[in-house]
């Protein structure tokens, strides 16, 4: 059903976790879906410096939450800013049809905690 | 890495009994039941003695067992056979809400043709009210239709007081037995079921067969039409093979019934306050007794269950999950919604149905491997 | 005495190949094609190389194809389906006067619910006349089904013409190929058909498994409602094991269509010059040319089908009649009435089909067993 | 389907044929089934002496005809007039249901054979 990025990623996903230092904090979650996911990110100048996130949710929300992660890692806000549903998915070699929409609770997140930043700033 | 196939709910394998029986029907004895050359007559005999076989096992006459292609096709005949068969008396029907799919799509096709559905509820086991359905009988009601016992949750209903009910409102009553039967005593010499679904995947035989018990003098409308097979009221060349199939896996399980339900129960039980003890936030979804002797169905608060399943499958553990997120997201199953759960429960369920493999050991492996993943993926989880 | 099988338009044996196909899932593959562990994931993917076997050798695309449980669903399905999803727009329903009972009875049946059915009449060879069809269908005709072959009498109808007519009127078109598939080309890729019922124990394949093709796009009401198979259109856990086994007969049907038609037409027709020359008051049932490679189908005038077919049985020779005496009086078959001849010659049918273990050796040995037997009855009959 | 005495009798039917010398002649049939008989009695001091048939018809009938004929064979005019339907059915051991009305062709010919020479006489 699933590939064997996916798989990796769900079986091993990187930065998962809470952070006390957080730069900013979003929770979102799908209403569609019911997953909800927690994103911690840290920023040094405009840059994400770390990362981390709790997903309630599917494999492939799972995965998407961790590859995502990665993705923005190290990226300057503005970059990190580009991500997209379809940029996870590719990265991730592809989802099952009707688990595409999963990968959008990782971006809202990401994208929910770069707005909370850039807010407060 | 030995598998362990957890989800005998879903489908048996064939038991080896039964495929040597069904094997001369291949090649060998291979004629058509309606012919009258001698290959013809050998079929039709053997067709005979397995309708003779299941008859026997359910306390019914032959004459009321009909040849179907399984579950779903059974339940759809008995639904609309008996819908249609009584349009000009009345167009309502009773259910129970956690019906399978097999029962409620075809209840809910009917609206078209101008027929009312009364879902009953049920309680937190999953249990109906049987006032409750005293109460739903109105003078328009056809036909009533409940369980014998439900696929996800194993919860066993009332299906005897049920029909005792209907029939004193002069109402039909079909009960869907596919679960049930071959894990539960079944007899119908005395009983008020008109109609009585059987699968015969669910019980070691092959899938793509089944039947339809219906009680002698109980007219229902044909749901496939044309040849003259079961007596005018099934059309279709008859599926010797999987039928005489059929017929052994009723035998064995009629002959072994008393001694490997009461195996599954102790089983089924380990399993149950092993979990319940040593897992937090688990719960058992069902009645605790009134139950499946095979069925284990439980909830893991805050974790998803395709997530879980994923995890099983990959320690070599088959099972399935009521949570629906596997074909499009339209949330949990209806049925562990219908027993008043919150979605983080409901949607981290996890059903386990034994079968005659499992032993004791498989019981132990996969307490643990549920422990592994439930810490696993407790660790990433974003906590409600 | 070695047997002659002489009836595969009854039903065929399963072919060794097709039984190997089939093996690996009555036992060990045996996972529920619905499940997402890698049971469930093995069946699956089984079922889907069966449909892209069916697709390919029938013109189609793999969504096009649809198991069912048989011949008899596939048509009940393609008839009521379509009418009942379409009785808004016409309740008038064209089929031939000599469609097999599965065509026939549902069309009755959708008489309660108001339809009108026309039957086209069909000349001495059996054929329908397209002529007839275009002034038969109304403005408030529904649906067409003319089978491409007949069963009985093996005449090959002008299926894609009366297609491509009810098409220009805006009309369904269903053909029963049950008879057909197997035995000569049909290939959908360009096709009017809508809609083409499949069964597979008429070509080597078991009993209890069979497919409707519904064109792309095509939307006819579902006849078995419940679980989410076949893209949720024919709810019922597939039947793995029967359905591998009809992909294989499909592409040993492919591989070897056109010697094995050629082979067939040669005995076929050996089989009807022998007895048309040697036997007296012989006559051939349907076209001459137009008809099945493996069906003949004859009538001998004052002598009884039965008592015919009883006497080869004993001479181990395994064959059928259209002559109905067998259930109960009502005559001799419907189809044979329809082609215009008299009792005494309806009466006295005997339908020999030849399959892929024929021999010209035993087509000799059949014309010897009619002559001797024709001998023996015509000394006692009373003739006409 | 059959028994053995029905295949015995279907088999190698006695008193087949015609009789040039026939005392009284019927032919009979089912509107039915089309079945048809026709039955050549020879009566000698009003005992049938000599008796024949011809019958068009499934295996039952012809059958019914041959047992029918052997049992009313020597025996009186009155004796033979009798026979029944069951009576046929019994000798040959039973008949499978849709074909016991079958038997009822052999009776109507013989008793159609007698009533012709009774009314000639
Ligand atoms: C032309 C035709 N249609 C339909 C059927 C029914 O097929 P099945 O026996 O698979 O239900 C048959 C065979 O019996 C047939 O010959
Ligand atoms: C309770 C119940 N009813 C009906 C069915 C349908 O049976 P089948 O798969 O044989 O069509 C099933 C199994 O899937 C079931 O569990």
């Amino acid at each position: 059903m699933y590939n064997d990025v996916v798989m990796d990623h769900f079986q091993h996903p990187r930065n998962v976790g809470d952070m006390a230092d957080a730069t900013s904090v979003a929770e979102v979650g799908s209403q569609e879906c019911g997953d909800t996911m927690k994103v911690f990110i840290k920023i040094k100048d405009d840059v994400i410096d770390d990362i981390k996130f709790q997903t309630y949710g599917c494999a492939a929300a799972i995965a998407s939450s961790s590859i995502a992660t990665e993705m923005v890692k190290g990226k300057t806000v503005t970059e990190a800013k580009k991500l997209t549903k379809n940029d996870v998915v590719t990265e991730l070699g592809g989802l099952p049809d009707q688990k595409i929409h999963c990968s959008l609770l990782a971006v809202d997140g990401i994208l929910g905690a770069i707005e909370a930043y850039e807010k407060n700033k | 890495m030995s598998k362990i196939y957890m989800d005998h709910a879903a489908t048996t394998y064939v038991k080896p009994e039964v495929l040597e029986a069904m094997m001369p029907y291949f090649s060998e004895k291979f004629g058509n039941g309606s012919s009258i050359h001698s290959e013809g007559r050998e079929a039709k005999k053997a067709l005979e003695a397995a309708r003779q076989s299941i008859a026997q096992a359910l306390g019914a006459k032959p004459t009321e067992i009909y040849f179907t292609s399984g579950g779903s096709e059974s339940d759809n005949w008995a639904i609309k056979g008996a819908a249609f068969s009584r349009m000009d008396q009345g167009k309502h029907i009773i259910i129970s809400a956690i019906e399978h799919h097999a029962v409620l799509d075809p209840c809910h096709y009917l609206k078209k043709f101008g027929f009312e559905i009364t879902e009953l509820k049920v309680d937190e086991d999953g249990l109906i009210n049987l006032d409750d359905l005293k109460k739903a009988i109105r003078d328009d009601t056809v036909l009533v239709s409940i369980m014998t016992a439900n696929n996800e949750i194993g919860t066993i209903q009332p299906v005897e007081e049920a029909a005792k009910i209907a029939h004193e409102k002069g109402v039909l009553f079909h009960t869907d037995a596919v679960q049930a039967v071959g894990q539960i005593p079944i007899d119908l010499s005395n009983s008020a079921i008109d109609l009585l679904s059987i699968s015969g995947h669910k019980l070691y035989a092959l899938n793509g067969v089944g039947a339809l018990y219906i009680k002698d003098g109980v007219e229902i409308d044909n749901l496939i039409h044309g040849g003259a097979q079961e007596r005018n009221r099934r059309a279709g060349t008859e599926n010797i093979a999987c039928i005489v199939g059929l017929g052994k896996a009723f035998e064995l399980a009629k002959s072994n019934m008393e001694s490997e339900s009461k195996r599954l129960t102790v089983l089924r039980d380990k399993l149950i306050q092993s979990v319940l003890a040593e897992i937090p936030e688990s719960r058992l979804n069902g009645h605790p007794t009134k139950r499946l002797p095979n069925n284990v169905n439980f909830s893991f608060k805050n974790v998803d269950g395709e997530a879980i399943l994923i995890n099983l499958d990959l320690m070599g553990i088959a099972c399935s999950t009521g949570s629906a997120c596997t074909s499009a997201c339209t949330g949990p199953s209806y049925v562990l919604q219908a027993l008043g759960m919150e979605y983080r429960w409901t949607n981290g369920s996890v059903r386990l149905t034994l079968g005659a493999r499992t032993t004791e050991e498989d019981i132990d492996t996969v307490v643990g491997a549920l422990k592994e993943t439930m810490n696993r993926l407790r660790m990433i989880t974003f906590k409600a």
